[in-house]
């Protein structure tokens, strides 16, 4: 069996189990009462872990939105006014934009150069090239609240403040991506890398037609993750973005609240803010939820 | 169309020698096969030649080209991996040429043409819109196979290529590279551990052990005549009986029995000098190994022919294989294994009266593990080929 | 640290448009934008008004814009924050920037009086308010409270609280945001100062006061919360302690005058009404000023200073003063627009309009104690008051907890001012 | 030495770990640096920068108000960490159990996963408001005072509670992806023996996960230090009574309230000292349990 | 100890039919060996048995008790599986130990007494306190079978438990097992894909194809009388050559031979309702596949003593197999192989005199495969055992 067959095969079930459909799993042996009660314990966990987003969903379908007990918790008909009152005259919009425009550049950014990155590191012949990989690891421990006072003044000095530059260009270097794909690379069967050895196939060409296209799924896994992770930044943009115009999703959110020093809060407005906010990441979730838990599955060898 | 000459090659990772000076001519259009144990250093051999690893020490020589320090596209050589090694994201015609005008040696219509060819010499034409998944093992193995022969290397490499199938596949596909070697008379590299394998597939089979050469002859010439031990009991299925025996007189003493030998051949350089056993009055050693294959023993009954060379033995097991019965028999203090008719009827715990082929012993050197005698004649030197010596 | 102070600092603006930050959501913000157009229509001038969420967070941007470099051209600053803006050393008065023809008295006295600095008007006052206490006619009502005589004394509030509660007419009595304004305000109509330095306004303080009557406040505020008669909206909660008010569960709440037309519209089930401040005792010196005024940097390229003294002047024009104040509740500023506005007889048609102005020309200006604190770290003062007003309502200790909160106010001040 | 490694050329493998070793080291490891410069001056705005030398940290220790704020992160970080890996390893092994529907059980468990951790700061003060919260009420039914803004364990709770529910879902994908790797056969062979459920999970399936398990003790106390900023910037402010003051907090207002950058430098580097030292005694912990030894 | 009845047993997959309607019964204390191709069902078959599938429909019953609807620990049975199962993080004795209790029905002491006991057995005290990763191939599996053994079951399913395990080792625990059995003497089925294992284990063996029986017999006669065209070609390695003939008058024809049938042994109700062909002289057929392995083709000159039933046939290619050379032949439009001696100088494209045991003549039905005649004279029926038919 190819290594390329073990992978597939050992990812199988994993691939069944998303797949959504009700396949028969040998590994469940269960008489019908217990698994009714594995079934009810499900259900009242979903349904604790999902209610505080089905909430938001009524909530921003009503007027005031206003909801204080149980029985108000019915869908209004404010639905449309609502979202076009956050999208159009609080301009969410626009921070919507923004939003997608980081996200978009940084997870296209990363994987490029971290691509590159796990390319020189697991493809060529350099010395310290584990340290290199250690010190790119490492930078795990320097999220972004360990720097971010100096990383402000750093970035104003480079003028970018308030710039798409200062809330893409300091997340590029990735870690979890470099370290990804070193996984995956290092998965890529040996001997379909020394059959391009023989033919003396260059890096160029090894990069863009066999290494990238073998790891497509891993890429897509990967931007997943990042996406989701560039889309909910807030500390960040809350601290070097004071523009509008170019203000993001997660901070935008709070100016949905309405005139707060005069004392109006919008519930029906947040909420239905904080439902757009989520729908893009959640999108990807679920539309390329195969790639991503594969994605999930390589990462933890 | 190549000779390869290694001298003293040498490959260390480390802390292993993984291949411990080889010497080694690979005829021109030869089928070579290097069959050993796991971890013997065949595939290290192979890499080694292919230009995926660099020697530590000695030469690789390609005709009259040293190419002991260049690239493996300089070399030409093709390889064929265990596991395909085909591109998953390519088709099949895809994989075959992908690379090819790396070497930039070929043009475009050459290429269409000798996939064209290739495809058809391998049945795989209506492969090559596919995808690899979309393959059997087989087709998967053939296609690969396509890959080495469009570019017309001036050596096969191929590391145990045929293991990944199943029974039947292999048995088939062997008989396809048979052909395909005849048809193309390229120099060929064949790497196994499976001594069937080895046997059936090459007109020479190196055995390897430890990053060494045991012995290098022609498949037969192997099986009858084992350079030593190690040789003697990796080829061969069921393995070599061997027992501990001293040598008196130019016979195999045994405390149970008694086993003359034939005034045979002494191992070593062929018919050379021929050691003192040639004459088994000569020589007597407290401490020897005789080996005798479990196909060379027979129930006494079975074999009148062979005459009254026969001594009682008790019947500890017996397996029946089908074309024969496996006989588990115990004398004294030593074991071994016995051939006999499928059909036969011999009980556990009873007793068996064996008999032997006096064609077919050997005798070992207790500690080197040396074969020092064989008491068929062996064949003429022009038979033989050349031999290597290693040590 | 970018800002190297002085007027050499060199700003870029945001945008080639006037950019004006500020804190005005829903309502207020959409009568601002209709100001900012009306505005660009008259003077070809363009503005935009953007929204950056509380006066905390213009604070936090306008600072960090001083840092980058990027600043917008105005920034409407909490009074609170007053000083904290002036200490940048990064803003020009607006009485260098406004047209030479525009007379600064038309101001109300005891706004003029806050804003000036060194003789100088420093900010444009604009939106400007009082703290005071707005009830639920109706429930008053149901109680049998009589709502034209709402409770003007702690005392008053308690028993009235005490009646809602009991008849079960509202969950709570009374709720208010938890933000540093109402205890100011507390401290002002008691007449007694937060700080040495005349609370700022004459030097730096080191010293933060608690006198008797703040231990009465907390006494009452703890007592309050203990008997269910007070609930906490959150720290800097305004929406939720109006919505609180809204959905009934409290009968009264104390907020700004910002908030009166939001109230009137949304209080769909009952009758809202506005009242004067609780005080902590009879004694009312007066409350301490709220809402925010207009900065502008300094270090802008020179040729924006006109168009920025434009928009400030329009902004106090007596007709856009009138129209801001109607649309949120915010007193007018100006002697012309109080006149225009009495004239049209507005305050009788909407009494509760005028409540806050009433109480702060009943204040006495004079009084150090109804100057709003100017400190220098206001924020950081501001927060330790509002985290320790919850200790303090939640210890059994009281006393050791407004100890602590004195001390920590202090080594925040030491700090800042050694 | 590996057999991938098919290309030579040092010049090219540096132009391909340029622009990572860059941006990390410009703007992950120069700003850390500088952090630590930070934290040796007094800085803050509009104010000449200063050296103090290691006044900022003698200050932090001398403060109680900081020593609670580490103490209280460092309890945080254990609840989340352990509250995370016990629901999502148990909801894993619920969804792993059943034969029918595990894709549909598997989405509704990881979404809040996608979920910005604002608006779940948002929808949780909506769901979960003393007064005005939806299930505010049917809690206090059942005799329970819900009083977060005021009581300092309840709001610790409660930024707990949010912060474990945000970190299930990404919990869940590994878990997952950890068990379906575990052999059929050793379920089976458990089966063959009736030993039960649990017992199953306990005995048999949370060992061999370790490697998993371990990892995800990383990454989540790594996100329980510096992922949970929104839930304690938009539920509680910190309060009450510094009830829920995690470091993370209390370095943001430092600096980006009170704009005090030296001190709040300092409570970086304390940050990623008090993580680093975590993350040194986890993996410590895991080369000592993990069946694998290494 | 246990007699263990299979009746109609079915078990479908969505869409595959994986076991296909099973009637056999496993006698108390055989060693019963199941083999087929991959995906025949075999491994199914033992998983039904051992309660880990729900049968689609049958029955099972274990002596008299009817267990097909109950749960694993209530059959009592042991499994072993061909990937050991072990627990990677408990010891050797845990991994034995672990889930004994759940059973209930030990006390510790004696599960300490029957741990020692199993470990002396199988001589892994010395494992006791590894942990699998310090264990080869061959110790892991030897736990395994411990865990097997303390439960002391009714009966042992183990599945494939040799293949992971190389060559050698594979060998080694065949003979091991043998005794295990011997010693103990428990009911034990056993699963394998590999004949050699099937002949040499079982007691009986059944073969298995598309999740029907083929047949069930002790392995020799499996060997000698295959039910069908499917077992003769599944058993035996180099399989049975297959030549189309037609009968006519008791001899077999072919365009290029013809080959007279000795009155045998019709196959069918063994001993009962010989078919007409035991007389051969009745019975002409156009059409029947005449079934010779290829042990019992050789060269004419090598045998003479079969007789002068010999015909020419063209070399294509030979395959030295060291203790024989297998002989790739072709006669008109048929192919086949045929053994010869070792050292026997047939040179590919040369002619070659074949004969044949006449003894070991089977022929086939071409539509059906079933077999309708062997030309050697079957076992007594006591010694055949029961037969199952399916159809
Ligand atoms: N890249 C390497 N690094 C270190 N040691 C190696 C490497 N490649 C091979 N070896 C060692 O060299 C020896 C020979 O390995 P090689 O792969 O040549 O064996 P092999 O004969 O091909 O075995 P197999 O039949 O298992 O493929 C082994 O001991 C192996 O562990
Ligand atoms: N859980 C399952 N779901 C669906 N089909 C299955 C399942 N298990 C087995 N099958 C199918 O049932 C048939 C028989 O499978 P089984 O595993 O019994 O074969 P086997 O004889 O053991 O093969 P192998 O020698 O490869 O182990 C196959 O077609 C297989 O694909
Ligand atoms: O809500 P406002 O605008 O009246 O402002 C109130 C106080 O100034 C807050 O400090
Ligand atoms: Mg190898
Ligand atoms: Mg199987």
């Amino acid at each position: 069996m190819s290594a390329i067959q073990y992978t597939k095969r050992r990812f199988e079930a994993l691939r069944r189990a998303i797949g959504g459909d009700d396949e028969e799993e040998s590994a469940a042996l269960t008489g019908s009462e217990e698994s009714v009660g594995v079934h009810l314990q499900l259900w009242l966990l979903v349904g604790m872990v999902a209610f505080p987003i089905l909430v938001a969903v009524v909530v921003s379908t009503k007027q005031q939105g206003i909801v204080t007990s149980l029985p108000d918790l019915v869908p209004g008909t404010y639905a449309v006014e609502n979202y076009r009152e956050a999208i159009v005259d609080y301009g969410f919009g626009r921070f919507m934009w923004n939003s997608l425009l980081m996200s978009v550049v940084v997870v296209v950014g990363k994987l490029v150069i971290s691509v590159l990155a796990a390319m020189a590191i697991v493809y060529y012949r350099v010395p310290y090239k584990d340290l290199v990989f250690l010190f790119v690891l490492f930078t795990l421990l320097l999220p972004v609240p360990v720097r971010f006072i100096p990383l402000f003044q750093l970035i104003n000095d480079l003028g970018w403040g308030n710039s798409l530059l200062a809330i893409t260009v300091p997340y590029l270097a990735s870690a979890t991506t470099v370290f990804i794909l070193r996984q995956h690379f290092l998965s890529i069967p040996t001997s379909i890398v020394e059959t391009a050895k023989l033919d003396g196939v260059g890096p160029v060409k090894f990069t863009l037609q066999v290494l990238v296209p073998m790891s497509k799924g891993v890429l897509v896994g990967v931007s997943i993750i990042m996406f989701v992770y560039a889309w909910n930044q807030y500390l960040w943009p809350l601290v070097i973005i004071d523009s509008e115009a170019n203000q993001v999703a997660q901070v935008g959110l709070q100016l949905l609240q309405g005139d707060v020093q005069g004392g109006q809060l919008s519930w029906s407005l947040v909420m239905a803010g904080s439902v757009l906010t989520l729908l893009p990441p959640l999108a990807l979730m679920v539309l390329f939820r195969k790639p991503l838990l594969e994605t999930f599955a390589i990462q933890q060898k | 169309m190549t000779t390869i000459t290694l001298e003293n090659l040498r490959k260390e990772f480390d802390d292993v020698v993984a291949v411990d000076g080889l010497d080694l001519t690979i005829r021109d259009g030869e089928f070579l096969v290097v069959v050993g144990p796991s971890g013997c250093g065949k595939s290290t051999t192979l890499r080694l030649l292919a230009g995926l690893e660099t020697a530590t020490d000695g030469e690789i020589r390609m005709d009259d080209r040293d190419v002991t320090g260049t690239e493996p596209p300089e070399r030409n050589v093709a390889m064929v991996f265990q596991n395909y090694a085909l591109y998953p994201h390519m088709t099949g015609r895809r994989n075959i040429t992908f690379g090819m005008n790396a070497g930039g040696s070929f043009t475009d219509e050459e290429i269409d043409r000798r996939v064209a060819e290739a495809a058809e010499t391998l049945d795989i034409t209506g492969l090559l819109d596919r995808k690899p998944q979309a393959m059997s093992g087989g087709e998967r193995q053939r296609v690969a196979l396509g890959r080495a022969i469009v570019r017309d290397p001036d050596a096969f490499l191929m590391d145990e290529p045929l293991s990944n199938l199943d029974a039947k596949l292999r048995i088939q596909m062997r008989a396809e590279l048979t052909r395909l070697h005849a048809e193309l008379g390229t120099t060929t590299v064949y790497v196994t551990h499976d001594q069937t394998e080895a046997m059936t597939l090459g007109e020479r089979v190196v055995v390897m052990d430890d990053g060494r050469i045991q012995q290098v002859d022609p498949p037969q010439s192997l099986y009858d005549f084992p350079a030593n031990r190690f040789v003697a009991e990796f080829i061969g299925d069921p393995a070599m009986n061997m027992i501990d025996v001293a040598v008196e007189g130019g016979v195999a003493v045994h405390d149970a029995f008694r086993i003359p030998l034939p005034a045979g051949n002494a191992a070593g350089e062929t018919g050379s000098e021929a050691e003192s056993l040639a004459d088994p009055d000569a020589g007597d050693r407290p401490h020897a190994v005789l080996g005798i294959r479990p196909e060379d023993l027979h129930p006494a009954r079975e074999r009148p022919d062979l005459g009254e060379t026969e001594f009682d033995a008790t019947v500890d097991v017996t397996e029946p294989l089908g074309d024969s019965l496996l006989v588990h028999c115990s004398v004294g203090d030593a074991t071994f294994k016995m051939s006999a008719e499928p059909r036969s009827s011999l009980e556990p715990g009873g007793t068996v009266s064996v008999t032997y082929d006096p064609e077919r012993l050997h005798l070992f050197e207790p500690e080197t593990g040396e074969a020092f005698y064989h008491s068929a004649t062996a064949p003429a030197p022009s038979d033989r080929l050349e031999r290597v010596v290693n040590d | 640290m970018g800002g190297s102070g002085g007027n050499e600092a060199q700003f870029s603006p945001i945008a080639d448009e006037l950019t004006v930050w500020h804190a005005m959501g829903g309502t207020n913000g959409e009568t601002l934008d209709s100001i900012a157009a009306d505005f660009e229509e008259e003077h070809g001038i363009e503005a935009n008004m953007e929204f950056q969420d509380s006066y905390e967070n213009v604070l936090t941007n306008t600072l960090a814009a001083f840092d980058s470099g990027n600043v917008s051209d105005m920034l409407q600053v909490d009074s609170l924050f007053a000083q904290q803006v002036l200490d940048t050393d990064q803003v020009r008065p607006v009485a260098e920037i406004l047209p030479d023809d525009f007379d600064t008295d038309v101001f109300l006295d005891n706004v003029a009086e806050f804003f000036t600095v060194d003789g100088e008007l420093a900010s444009l006052p604009f939106n400007n308010s009082n703290a005071i206490m707005y009830i639920n006619r109706d429930a008053f009502e149901e109680a049998g409270l009589d709502p034209d005589d709402p409770p003007s004394t702690l005392a008053e509030v308690r028993s009235a609280s005490e009646t809602l509660v009991d008849e079960g007419v509202t969950q709570y009595g009374i709720t208010w945001p938890n933000h540093v304004w109402f205890v100011e305000t507390w401290y002002g109509f008691e007449g007694e100062l937060m700080t040495d330095a005349e609370n700022g306004h004459a030097g730096d303080p080191s010293t933060f006061y608690a006198p008797d009557a703040v231990y009465d406040l907390y006494e009452w505020w703890k007592g309050m919360a203990d008997d269910g008669l007070y609930t906490n909206p959150g720290i800097e909660a305004w929406g939720e302690a109006t919505s609180l008010f809204i959905e009934g569960e409290a009968a009264m709440v104390l907020t700004s005058t910002a908030s009166v037309a939001g109230l009137i519209a949304d209080s769909e089930d009952f009758t809202v009404d506005a009242a004067p401040y609780p005080s902590i005792s009879d004694t009312r010196v007066g409350p301490v000023i709220g809402g925010a005024s207009f900065y502008v940097p300094e270090g802008l390229p020179e040729d924006r200073y006109e168009e920025i003294g434009e928009l400030l002047r329009y902004m106090a024009q007596p007709e856009v003063q009138t129209e801001w104040h109607k649309g949120s509740g915010y007193y007018p500023i100006t002697q012309p627009s109080v006149d225009s506005l009495r004239e049209e007889g507005w305050f009788e048609e909407n009494p509760m309009y005028n409540v806050a102005l009433e109480q702060l020309q009943n204040g006495d200006a004079s009084d150090p104690a109804t100057k709003r604190a100017l400190l220098g770290p206001a924020r950081n003062v501001q927060t330790v008051i509002q985290d320790k007003s919850v200790d303090v309502v939640n210890s059994d200790d009281i006393g050791s907890e407004i100890e602590a909160m004195k001390s920590e106010v202090e080594s925040v001040l030491t700090e800042y001012y050694e | 030495m590996s057999t991938r490694e098919i290309f030579d050329g040092r010049l090219e493998a540096a132009l391909l770990l340029a622009p990572t070793l860059l941006v990390s080291v410009v703007f992950l490891y120069y700003p850390t640096a500088l952090a630590f410069r930070t934290s040796l001056f007094d800085s803050g705005f509009g104010r000449a920068e200063e050296f103090v030398g290691l006044e900022n940290y003698l200050t932090l220790l001398g403060s109680s108000a900081y020593h609670s704020s580490v103490v209280i992160s460092v309890v945080f970080a254990a609840l989340v960490v352990a509250g995370t890996i016990a629901v999502s390893l148990y909801l894993t092994f619920l969804i792993h159990e059943v034969d029918t529907g595990q894709g549909w059980y598997l989405i509704s468990v990881i979404w809040p996963y996608a979920l910005p951790p604002a608006v779940a700061a948002l929808v949780f003060l909506f769901v979960f408001h003393p007064t005005l919260g939806v299930l505010t009420g049917p809690i206090e039914a059942l005799g329970l005072e819900v009083d977060w803004f005021n009581d300092g364990p309840q709001a610790f709770l409660v930024v707990l509670l949010v912060a474990i529910w945000k970190q299930i879902g990404y919990n869940v994908i590994f878990m997952i992806a950890a068990m379906k790797n575990i052999p059929d056969a050793l379920t089976e062979t458990a089966e063959l023996d009736g030993v039960g459920r649990l017992h199953r999970l306990v005995s048999v399936y949370v060992p061999i996960m370790t490697p998993t398990l371990f990892f995800l003790v990383i990454i989540n106390t790594i996100y329980a230090f510096f992922g949970t900023f929104a839930f304690v910037d938009l539920l509680t402010s910190g309060g009450p009574a510094n009830a829920t003051n995690v470091l993370i907090f209390d370095l943001y207002r430092e600096g980006f309230s009170f704009f005090n950058f030296g001190v709040a430098s300092t409570k970086s580097v304390v940050l990623f000292l008090v993580v680093a030292v975590l993350m040194v005694i986890q993996f410590r912990l895991t080369e000592e349990y993990s069946y694998y030894g290494a």
